[in-house]
């Protein structure tokens, strides 16, 4: 039963991986075609947590069934949730605090857009 | 067959080593230099990785990618960021 | 075929798709047209190689080989944030 | 046969690739005028060297591992399998070393040349060569 | 003073979990050497993180927090994911990108942080800037659907303010 | 770039160009090599063994214990038991840089009232919310990583003589709490919390005294024996007293684990000393500067 178990998720993990790698091929082809630094945020996004997150999930689910890691493979399992967890709290984090100072600085303009309220409301 | 695989790794981390190297040093921008010289030790992170010195992973990539650009931003930012010709 | 030697055939599938993505990052961070778009890239990369080293783990068939991934992240972070307080404050203390 | 070529000169281009970033940075040491540029050059050409060191230490083999034993009480066995697959633990531990202190020294000359601006207001080497006294 | 007292559980608790799943073994010294550093972890910080202890030991709110988590990262983000990869691989790149106010309602520093960093982890908006007095977020969207605050919030927002009242607030 | 730079550049390039051919074709010998340098190998049998199992190796070795370094990390093994000495003055040259730093900016510390006192139109001092630092999402998740920054720093540090890791690389990554704070809370908040610059050097300097005396312990201990000997874990077959206790608490625990502990405290406060002496603001110290060149 438990072996079962560990083989979906085994297999749940492989998917998670691939899934990762496609993500980011997509995000760096995103963050080479957008045209303006605020819409390469999003490309960066996909990159930061379709990239890196989902594999290292990927990872701590497999490890439980690489059986010649022995003992270690926690420490696998563990050092991929601990690294998930880190970028999930700080990737958008940075990109938040990115785009803030470069909105603050105008260090470049907000092109193409629609309509910008925040420039409104600074006046 | 596999040896051959992690050459060519390496050789592909070195060579993106030394184009970032290259540009930090040709760059007249101070802080994209220091942006440069950070993705340069990103590379030569991975570069030790592969050299299996998990170790100097641990040191270098505080050092390399974190101290060295943080104290170099908090030298430009206090003095001066265009270098002059 | 056992699971640990399709984990590891599985890999080699994956690595030239991580290659091809760090190379692309790169052509952005070279670009870049300002600072913030090459600290966006490189940030990005790290985030990515962390992933690559755990993935890579797997492949080298050593558990050592993992504590370096988040010692990258925390740095890549580290370096977000001092580019944004660079932009954003007059002095890097306050 | 073409592997063994291949590998030849895969390992030419790699010493290529470290010594072109070994003269990047003496140029960037000898001939750029900002004292912050020379630091940074400084610290790229300290990289590479250590990198140059940890190549000595490597292996050409294939299944290759850290030097980290799994147990604390090896047999006969398991102390051969590691020792056939380990990297060489000398040039990481000198090279452990060689980062710390090339860190130091770099913080050391970061603080002196803030320290240089503040008091002359120029991190160009050609102005500072100028003053007198 | 058992207030402050109490305060020391969550963090220590959080401190000791993460370095035992970090270091992947239990032995007794790494509960030792765990106990240790959470102790001194909670001392240092703990008055910066907690502010209500009663609320962070409550177990409904954490399994809140589970189910939140799960439904995240299983559906929206792959929803998310999806659209801006079309965005990205489709050969025109169909962009209509723009700066958006997005509303709240929230009291706690927690919930706030937890809707922003929903928001800018969902590829296709990106919290810009914050202003605390009129409870607005700056977003930027890289599809605008419209410009009043209605449409913004119920696009961009409801779903995680649902989550983050339940969880923090 | 002028001409005569020019050409420098070239010649440099091609000349060590050709030496990495040179190299490549066999100065150093064939440099990756297949089979691993002796010293190397007697390193890693001897690391973590203190069994009979290699007398066929090393026929001449009888005890083997007199080798053993307590650690099945090599790297660990190699810094702090058989070259433990050039570790030792190695943290000191770290030191004497820091030492170094401070004697350049001469130094007191600003408190935050201090600060506010100068604009008065800031008149919030709750450090939390007020107008120091970034934004509230990023000074709320700079909070939260302390706590992942410091459970992981000291994980690798203590783990030091199992995994990789060890006391310098698990003090740079803690180096990165500080330094977020400065960046995110302000230097200010910092200060208040506790960590001024004279405590972080006496922690930096209490560390370092760890490290020293841990050091001289086989030697004080040695002496009654009239066989001392110093820096090692290892038992010599010689000396009275017989090393550290090698296994505590379920896991190999020589002095390692605790030379490793010094030294994250160590590296840890004398990054904080750094940072907070960099980030100190301009315009106090161009006052001190003037005061100190108008004496003259």
């Amino acid at each position: 039963m438990i072996e079962l178990v560990k083989t979906i998720l085994f297999f749940i993990g492989m998917g998670l991986v691939g899934l990762g790698a496609v993500f980011d091929l997509i995000g760096a082809l995103g963050l080479l075609r957008f045209p303006n630094f605020f819409v390469r945020l999003h490309a960066a996004t996909i990159g930061a947590i379709g990239g890196a997150v989902y594999p290292l999930i990927g990872v701590a689910l497999m490890a439980p069934s690489l059986e010649s890691f022995g003992q270690y493979r926690w420490y696998l399992m563990g050092g991929a949730i601990i690294t998930a967890l880190f970028i999930v709290l700080a990737a958008p984090t940075g990109s938040h605090a990115l785009a803030r100072a470069t909105h603050r600085a105008k260090v470049v303009p907000v092109e193409p857009k629609v309509v910008d309220h925040l420039e409104e409301d600074r006046g | 067959m596999f040896y051959l695989l992690h050459l060519i790794m390496l050789v592909l981390m070195m060579s993106i080593g030394f184009v970032f190297a290259f540009l930090a040093i040709m760059e007249r921008d101070l802080l994209k230099a220091v942006v440069f010289s950070a993705g340069q030790a990103a590379a030569y992170v991975i570069v030790y990785y592969l050299l299996m010195s998990p170790d100097i992973v641990l040191a270098y990539a505080a050092i390399g990618v974190g101290i060295y650009s943080a104290v170099m931003i908090i030298a430009i930012k206090k003095t001066e960021r265009y270098e002059k010709v | 075929m056992n699971l640990e030697s399709l984990a590891t055939t599985y890999v080699i599938i994956i690595i030239p798709v991580f290659l091809t993505a760090f190379i692309i990052y790169i052509i952005r961070a070279v670009k870049g047209p300002s600072v913030p778009d090459s600290v966006l890239a490189i940030d990005a990369l790290s985030y990515d190689a962390a992933a690559f080293m755990i993935i890579l783990a797997i492949y080298f068939k050593s558990p050592f080989l993992i504590p370096g991934a988040i010692i990258l992240a925390i740095w890549a972070y580290a370096l977000d944030i001092f580019v944004a307080k660079y932009y954003e404050k007059k002095e890097l203390g306050e | 046969m073409i592997e063994e070529y291949l590998e030849k000169i895969l390992w030419t281009y790699m010493f290529f690739v470290i010594i072109a970033t070994f003269g990047v940075s003496i140029y960037g040491i000898v001939f750029r005028p900002n004292m912050l540029k020379k630091i940074i050059a400084l610290t790229i050409f300290g990289d590479t060297a250590n990198v140059f060191m940890i190549f000595i230490g490597y292996r050409a083999i294939y299944p290759i591992k850290p030097p980290v034993l799994w147990t604390s009480h090896p047999d006969k066995n398991v102390l051969n399998t590691f020792v056939s697959q380990s990297i060489d633990p000398v040039p990481p531990a000198l090279v452990i070393t060689a980062i710390v202190i090339n860190m130091a020294i770099t913080l050391l000359i970061t603080f002196l040349a803030i320290q240089a601006y503040r008091l002359y207001g120029s991190l160009d080497v050609r102005d500072l060569s100028k003053l007198k006294g | 003073m058992s207030s402050q007292l109490l305060r020391l559980i969550p963090v220590s608790l959080v401190t000791f979990i993460i370095y035992i799943v970090f270091t992947g073994s239990i032995t007794p010294y790494d509960i030792v050497t765990g106990v240790a550093i959470a102790a001194l972890t909670a001392a240092l910080f703990s008055h910066l993180l907690v502010e209500n202890t009663s609320k962070s030991l409550n177990p409904i709110r954490l399994l809140w927090l589970i189910i939140y988590t799960l439904y995240y990262f299983t559906i929206i983000e792959m929803k998310a994911h999806l659209d801006v990869a079309k965005r990205i691989i489709h050969p025109k790149m169909p962009l209509n990108p723009g700066i958006v106010r997005v509303p709240y309602n929230v009291g706690t520093e927690y919930a706030i942080v937890t809707i922003a960093n929903s928001i800018t982890n969902t590829p296709g908006t990106v919290v810009v800037d914050l202003d605390e007095d009129k409870k607005i977020f700056y977003v930027h969207w890289i599809d605008v659907k419209g410009v009043e605050p209605e449409t913004t919030y119920k696009n961009i927002s409801m779903t995680f303010e649902k989550y983050a009242k339940k969880i923090f607030d | 770039m002028k001409t005569r730079e020019k050409i420098l550049l070239a010649l440099i390039i091609i000349s060590l160009a050709l030496l990495a051919v040179i190299l490549s074709f066999g100065a150093l010998g064939a440099v990756p090599l297949k089979t691993i340098r002796p010293l190397g190998s007697f390193y890693l049998y001897f690391m973590a063994n203190n069994n009979i199992v290699i007398q066929e190796i090393y026929p001449s070795i009888t005890k083997p214990s007199d080798f053993w370094a307590a650690s099945t990390e090599g790297i660990t093994a190699i810094l702090w038991d058989y070259r433990g000495l050039d570790t030792l003055f190695e943290t000191s040259v770290f030191f004497f840089a820091i030492i170094g730093s401070v004697s350049v900016f001469r130094y007191y510390s600003v408190s935050l009232e201090e600060k506010n006192k100068k604009n008065t139109n800031n008149s919030s001092t709750n450090t939390k919310t007020s107008g120091q630092g970034l934004s509230l999402i990023v000074k709320l998740i700079t909070r939260i990583n302390f706590v992942v920054i410091i459970a992981v720093s000291a994980s690798i540090a203590f783990h030091g003589q199992l995994t990789p890791g060890g006391g310098f690389q698990g003090g740079a990554t803690l180096a990165v709490a500080p330094l977020l704070a400065i960046a995110a809370l302000s230097r200010y908040f910092v200060e208040d919390v506790g960590l001024k610059k004279n405590t972080m050097l006496t922690i930096r300097t209490l560390g370092l005294l760890i490290i020293g005396l841990l050091a001289l312990t086989p030697l004080i201990m040695g002496f009654a024996g009239g066989n001392p000997y110093i820096m090692e874990n290892q038992p010599k077959s010689w000396a009275m007293f017989i090393g550290f206790p090698s296994f505590g608490l379920g896991v190999l625990l020589g002095s390692l684990a605790f030379y490793n502990m010094a030294e994250l405290l160590a590296v840890g406060a004398g990054f904080t000393v750094v940072f907070l002496l960099l980030t100190l603001p301009e315009e106090f110290f161009k006052k001190i500067l003037s005061r100190e060149v108008g004496k003259q």
